[in-house]
């Protein structure tokens, strides 16, 4: 046995289908208790399965343990520090899960009667007022799965908007340091991607903008921004570019995803924006589930609203005198239509409600207060460490929630690319920052510590990513080589692309 | 900290927003409360719906009222699954990354096709994104859309191809089945491609095989919609000509949730393998030759590709697939059968059930599976109420969706729902049929009578 | 499998049984139920228990309805500390081990002893092992409890004082506390311990330092049973005399559980560390030096000294401490004291607005932290019967525990009971007792005088 | 960093009193909401606490990650073999933490009305029934909160039993081979404890049995016994053992801890016992929770019934001809009283009834099969292979759930001690089985694997012991250094005993 060798790396992956028997299982079923037929008597013949999927045949002790021993395999918050840039890894309270898993929440079926779902709608209703407030836009929808649907869900509202008017507007504008969803949504939309440059501020390129506005005004459908922008710094420009743009007739849109540096300190709606989508498993605490579920809620000004999707949870007073009831508006004639199946991820909505009463008004102040003050410490330590030199910020300012280094000195002086430095963290029990976005900056990282990390932890980062460096000018080798400790270490992703192999093979 | 940073207030560092956007209040919202308190008070929303623990749930349209066995939650609730995020970083990342491997697999399987992501939003979104491959790999724009597909599906649809810009033909069902005739007509050679679901949403298995035949003679590509729990006895739509099979992940192992979170399954063709929306992970080596998964195939993706990926998604809903495959493990290759088997007879039970009862006739005579079609003599918003005071939901209305079957009623069945509750479902719709007909005692001369049948 | 064994099937292996003694008919027990009806089968048998969440519950005794915050369930639900047993192989069971000693710290913390074991089955066996402990520190065999001891507790502490032979005395209550009187003169040179509890049964905080003076001088045992919800208001055991406190554990981080389980902890001076009872975590290093924990002092222990030792305690409540320790540390150095002061302003104000309610007083007016006794005018069960209609249980009536107080009601507060809930207990309770006395009227008159005091 | 070193090795333990930072804090409280008064008005400040308990002051994330991390460092059923002998490690069912939780159970409070918790108490009742049926005893309390609560139960009954007949009896008796729970509650129950011997089948030696009897059979309390045994052994002279005891007019005793090897094969009234305990986080599935809890009722004969403990679970028929109802018995004046506060362990009572539901008495029949199956069969697999001459078992003959093994020719010919076996097992992943005991057994090893394991888990372990044995002949040193990949490797117990440190020392 190597020594060498970790105990986890030692365990090879095996999976599920390949520790199944024939004949084991974990579910039984009673019998039906009715009088049963053959199964050919109640569907055609040829519309049945010869054979089973093949599922693998496995207890429940073994389908526990096989889960468990896998779960082991990750990395996650609640073990260790995140900083993944862009993704708000804050901590996710436990009780929020306690209260979406309540049976009047959990086994609620999409379809009841409004009448008998009061206070399913009521929340959702209470979390619409609760967004509204804090993006400074009146008119709520919950509906949007993810950031990504919501910014479709934009797109889809702005090209309703230009069409009540008579106008068939065509490209969108987005600076190049926009997420790669906005330009994905902007196609699924329709509409053609204008990139627009961005300044030595780290903001929009104003004479860019001006000039591709002025191209043709008469096309420029909207302007997708995010602020803070994806280098984590506010456009200070911002007034401005609202009112270019609406001067072309254009939206502009919120890409939300950064409302974790804002909230209670500046609204969107206030800096001119008509729509925002939210992203509830970042900014409200939705735990992020290795990749979901989430939920994409769009806040939107008064002449938007007509255009927002079916059905919409509206609140009605009593005509006699009683409290007032919430009901599900299906007959909104402008809007754009369904977006989705029934009302929304409300699994996702509890949460997040949950985590708005936790805190309050202030406490969501309070909290991007912190993230604000977090990441401008860490951002201090590191440059006051090696990575001032190897490292630096790649715009030189106060930064929000988030910062952006440039890995670009480390490479040409060390031979370190970002991905090196980011593997070796592994080794360090730390999940590196978001690697090699925004595009704009070479060899780009991009950390954001949140509100809900100790300063302990932040040192401990910074402390790392300085041993790190230090040890690389000595021997650069150790972190090409990285990670050394993880479960696997580094992978052939070419290889999984090349020639997929994305099933079990099974006989 | 302050200190480090170089300033002396964390307001220095908000001074970089324009004080004119800075607010200048408070939010209007109310103060932070105790852990007890918010408890209480969600607590208190809950206690206002009636759920499926109150009630007898034969509603299903898309959503069902399944057992999710205790380990789903017990493995789901676990912070390694639960607090990571999309596994950008592999090495780190080999739970969830097998997970999705071993969801893929299983997706695969249920529908015969060989290619599954891992997972999408959920089914009607779905539905819009397989618009959207179509396209694609069509080069057309133009969608023929079986009446039987999910409203919400079709109006997904609709929404999604004013802006992809494409157009969208209905064709209409006969005797609950989708209309043979008039599909075949309504396909074309600028047809990207069919969208069939089966069983359809008035619960008919639809013959899919036949119905695709005039989406392979146009060359267009054949979608079907389908219910997972529905797959361990009806033909996989990989053996029914389908190039993309896809739907409503929730009753695989995921709760009800009022409608979500849950997922959208999606599985087509290896042709298609490089049109893909979502995720996928595929199976690698680490330098030391270790087996491992990654995301595969990112070059489709938005974070790669930008304006020309094949689909925007980026946050899914890995944890709802998680649900999906421990449900799966857990009913294994005979239970998920069994299980099939069990709903097909306790639907057929049902069906015959109701259909003896007073004021009650059958929608269509078309086989069903799961979930099945009545018209009542009666009105059915009233009846349904009738029913919930008697702590049964009775199913699914269909009028606001289907106005050519106002008087229509969908009522689906699963594991949970025993012949004891389905013959009470039959009293209880009955009675409130009678009521609402003012003729309580010609049912209750009639009810005895039909002791036989029951 | 039979193979390797080498018989040809496994009732060849249960030959060893003697034929006669085998069983030769199955067991009359129901057949095997799938998941789904084990689940509705317990869901409707739980269905039929007015719990916590259905009435507003002022009953304590004991057992307390606290706010369990969800990161103890969270944790103690993760497999890793649901599923091991007691840690024999250190090496693997750090995460348990270290626990313990965290837990150990605390509890040491809170009562201001500085040895604390790991903890013991509940409470009232405590004091029983207590009494075990004693007898051995002491070789004598007599102990002096205070009538201010829970009733369980006096009554398992008889049961076991039958086994290992020792004789118990009680002394009785003067205006809801202690004698101090009578205790002084019941302790005696034979005497190896003093049983007090503070706050008592009866809810009065005991002058404890005073009370123990005479186990002081006789060289007894000085045993003090205490809620560890109070001790971050009330001066430690420790700092009052007590050799010995315990106590029940459920207010930190147990459920009710209908009474279990829970735990009991258990703390003592320096020098009765090798008569403990129960596990003892203790720190150490392996052969790297690297720092570890360890099951110490084993030797004191069944599994080592047999019938030689401290006590016969094997498996305990690990997973009760765990979730005790999750919920001290949720609750922190200053939440812990300010809850403590949240229970005794609450319950000065639940007692003062109780006093004012007509046909109610107070049982004694000795001070108390968060749980008082009150006399009613009228059929105690009566009038509990009346206010659980109403969706209250108004207390622990004190009848058959305390025949002196057939009028007794025991009330507790717990940060879960707002003061609406005890404006509403008032309320109700007058009610029930007013229409218990058949003057609804006078009541209500009274009533609005009362709102002043409200 | 050093390779050699595993990451979680390298991560040095820290408790959370180490992670305390001044001012953090998780939990908020509303302010009373009532008119307050000074706490000294309310309670003399002679009687107030000067300064709070130093408890950790840390917010909910750390609190979080700390024992998630540490859970950890616990090797756990739900992800290896777990055969520790005498502990019946059976997968624990996560249905029955599910209802377990249900707040009818969970926020039920133990002074509720029986009116008001007629849920609650026919579920003790029916699993009252239950047991008494699987045990052959019709009597049963579910007091008890574990086994050896059972025994003290079990042994105040037979003092009550017999000094209501007018007799004061001293001695119990039981087998060099019993658990060390069953002599220490015969002294805390103020017996003195007789050792019986045991024959070379692994039985008590009648011989011996009969002597200690004869000696002074007026004397003779109880026996009491494990059947089978803990050598894994079934006793065939169990009648007549049961036939000199009562003879003598002594209670039988039997430790229901190895019930799960005879469940609806074989019952201990039917063979002659008075009183049974039960463990039911052995047979009946209780998670062992790292040491408890757990609980360990006890079934009797008609003989002892009169004094089981106060309250008792009663079922009422209704005279009104309505259902029956559930009440507590708290009238009996034969009474040995109360052993401890309330009613039980009832979350434990609800997770064992639920698996008797989900099993059924042929399913309850099936898994003892299924365990005496297991334990054959790698009993067998170990015989086959080196383990045969090194690790041979103890009595060669079929054993029943388990068996013992006699590491002594392996210490004396590779100078490996059963610790040490054990240690290396470690690093192979395994919970070793039970180590020295019984007593009786020199280097004493007992294997349980229960019938929740599958042939692969038992193969793995026989590949293991014999890959350490084979090790052993060439280098013995590698398992007595031996574990290497642990969290920490082998520790100094003796210290933690001569200076023991077992609290943290906090300024
Ligand atoms: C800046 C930005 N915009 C948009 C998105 C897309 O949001 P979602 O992943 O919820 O679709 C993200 C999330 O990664 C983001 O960071
Ligand atoms: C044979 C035997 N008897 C008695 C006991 C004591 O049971 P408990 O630990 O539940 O007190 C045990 C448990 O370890 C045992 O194995």
């Amino acid at each position: 046995m190597s020594l060498t060798e970790t105990p986890m790396q030692r365990e090879r992956a095996q999976t599920i289908y390949e520790k199944s028997k024939p004949g084991r299982r974990a579910a039984v079923f009673p019998d039906a208790g009715v009088p049963e037929k053959p199964l050919q008597e109640l569907i055609p013949s040829n519309l049945l399965r010869a054979e089973p999927p093949r599922l693998p045949e496995i207890a429940e002790p073994e389908i526990v343990r096989h889960y468990n021993r896998l779960s082991r395999r990750n990395f996650d918050l609640d073990s260790g520090f995140y900083p993944l840039g862009s993704c708000t890894m804050k901590h996710n309270p436990r009780l929020n899960e306690r209260v979406a898993a309540l049976p009047g929440h959990a086994r609620l079926h999409p379809a009841q009667d409004p009448r008998r779902a009061q206070g399913a709608l009521e929340l959702m209703w209470l979390l619409q007022q609760s967004l509204g407030e804090i993006c400074g836009l009146p008119h709520v929808s919950l509906q949007p799965s993810a950031g990504s649907h919501g910014e479709l869900a934009g797109l889809l509202l702005t090209r309703a908007y230009h069409a009540d008017r008579g106008e068939e507007r065509t490209k969108v504008l987005a600076p190049d340091t926009s997420h790669g969803t906005n330009p994905a949504s902007v196609t699924m939309a329709g509409y053609e991607v204008v990139k627009v440059a961005t300044n030595e501020r780290g903001g929009v390129e104003m004479d860019d903008l001006r000039a591709k506005i002025d191209e043709d005004p008469g096309a420029v459908a909207c302007l997708m921004l995010t602020n803070p922008n994806t280098l984590g710094l506010f456009d200070e420009n911002i007034a401005e570019i609202a009112a270019l743009i609406h001067a072309a007739g254009g939206t502009l849109y919120y890409d939300g995803a950064n409302l974790n540096a804002v909230m209670g300190h500046s609204r969107p709606g206030d800096m001119g924006f008509d729509i925002v989508h939210v992203n509830l498993h970042k900014s409200f605490s939705q735990p992020h589930g290795g990749g979901g579920p989430g939920a994409g809620p769009i806040a939107v000004s008064d002449r938007i609203e007509p255009f927002l999707p079916r059905p919409q949870v509206v609140r009605r007073e009593s005509d006699n005198g009683g409290g007032p009831s919430y009901d599900l508006d299906h007959e909104r004639p402008q809007s754009i239509g369904r977006l989705r199946g029934f009302q929304g991820n409300f699994g996702v909505f509890v949460r997040s409600y949950a985590y708005i009463l936790s805190l309050g008004g202030d406490g969501l102040a309070e909290a991007s207060e912190t993230a604000v003050l977090n990441a401008n410490y860490l951002k201090a330590r590191l440059a006051a460490g090696r990575a001032g030199e190897r490292l630096p910020v790649a715009f030189d300012r106060h930064c929000m929630h988030e910062f952006v280094l440039s890995g670009k000195p480390m490479k040409q002086e060390l031979g370190l690319a970002t991905l090196d430095l980011a593997k070796r963290l592994l080794d360090f029990g730390f999940h590196p920052p978001t690697v090699y976005f925004p595009l704009l900056v070479e060899e780009a990282l991009m950390v954001e510590p949140t509100e809900t990390e100790t300063k302990e932890s932040l040192d401990a980062f910074a402390d790392a990513v300085e041993q790190i460096l230090a040890e690389a000018e000595s021997d650069p080798e150790i972190a090409k080589q990285a990670p050394y400790t993880t479960p696997v270490r580094r992978l052939d992703e070419v290889k999984a692309t090349r020639r997929p192999v994305v099933r079990q093979a099974l006989e | 900290m302050l200190g480090a940073i170089g300033v002396d207030t964390t307001d220095e560092l908000f001074e970089q927003i324009p004080q004119p956007l800075r607010l200048d209040r408070p939010l209007a919202l109310p103060d932070g409360l105790s852990e007890a308190e918010v408890f209480e008070r969600l607590a208190g929303l809950a206690g206002r719906n009636a759920d499926a623990e109150q009630q007898v749930c034969f509603v299903g349209a898309g959503m069902y009222d399944h057992y999710v066995p205790a380990i789903v939650d017990a493995i789901t609730s676990r912070s390694e699954f639960l607090t990571p995020y999309t596994p950008y970083q592999p090495e780190i990342s080999q739970g969830g990354l097998q997970v999705m491997f071993e969801f893929q697999t299983a997706m695969s399987e249920l529908t015969g096709l060989p290619v599954s992501n891992a997972g999408l939003y959920e089914g009607p979104s779905s539905v819009a994104s397989a618009g959207y491959l179509a396209m694609g790999a069509t080069k057309r724009r133009r969608f023929v859309v079986s009446r039987g597909l999910h409203p919400h599906s079709r109006e997904t649809l609709a929404t999604y191809s004013v802006g992809y810009g494409a157009e969208v033909v209905e064709v209409g069902l006969e005797g609950g089945m989708t209309d043979a005739g008039a599909l075949a007509e309504a396909v074309d050679g600028e047809t990207a491609a069919v969208f069939l679901q089966s069983p359809n949403f008035l619960g008919a298995v639809e013959d899919v095989e036949a119905l695709g035949a005039a989406a392979k003679e146009h060359g267009a590509l054949l979608v079907v919609a389908c219910d997972p729990m529905t797959l361990g006895i009806l033909k996989p739509p990989g053996e029914c000509g389908a190039d993309i099979a896809l739907g409503e992940g929730q009753p695989l192992g995921n709760r009800l949730d009022f409608g979500g979170p849950s997922f959208g399954f999606f599985c087509a063709t290896q042709e298609q393998i490089r049109r893909m929306p979502g995720r996928i992970a595929g199976e690698t080596e680490d330098v030391d030759g270790r087996r491992g998964f990654v995301l595969a195939l990112q070059t489709r993706e938005q974070h790669i590709r930008r304006e020309k990926a094949t689909n925007n998604i980026c946050t899914a809903q890995a944890l709802n697939a998680l649900a999906a495959m421990v449900h799966l493990a857990w009913l294994g290759r005979h239970g998920f059968r069994e299980l099939g088997e069990l709903l097909a007879q306790r639907t057929a039970y049902a069906r015959e059930r109701l259909a003896g009862v007073e004021g009650v006739e059958l929608l269509h005579e078309a086989p069903v599976a799961r979930e099945f079609a009545v018209r009542l003599h009666a009105p059915v918003a009233a009846v349904l109420d009738r029913c919930a005071e008697r702590g049964i939901a009775a199913g699914y209305p269909l009028g606001r969706e289907y106005p050519e079957y106002g008087d229509g009623l969908l009522v689906a069945i699963t594991e949970r729902r025993s012949r004891e509750q389905i013959d009470e479902l039959a009293d209880t719709l009955g009675a409130a049929i009678a009521a609402e007909r003012g003729d309580l005692l010609a049912y209750e001369a009639n009810k005895s009578s039909q002791e036989g049948v029951a």
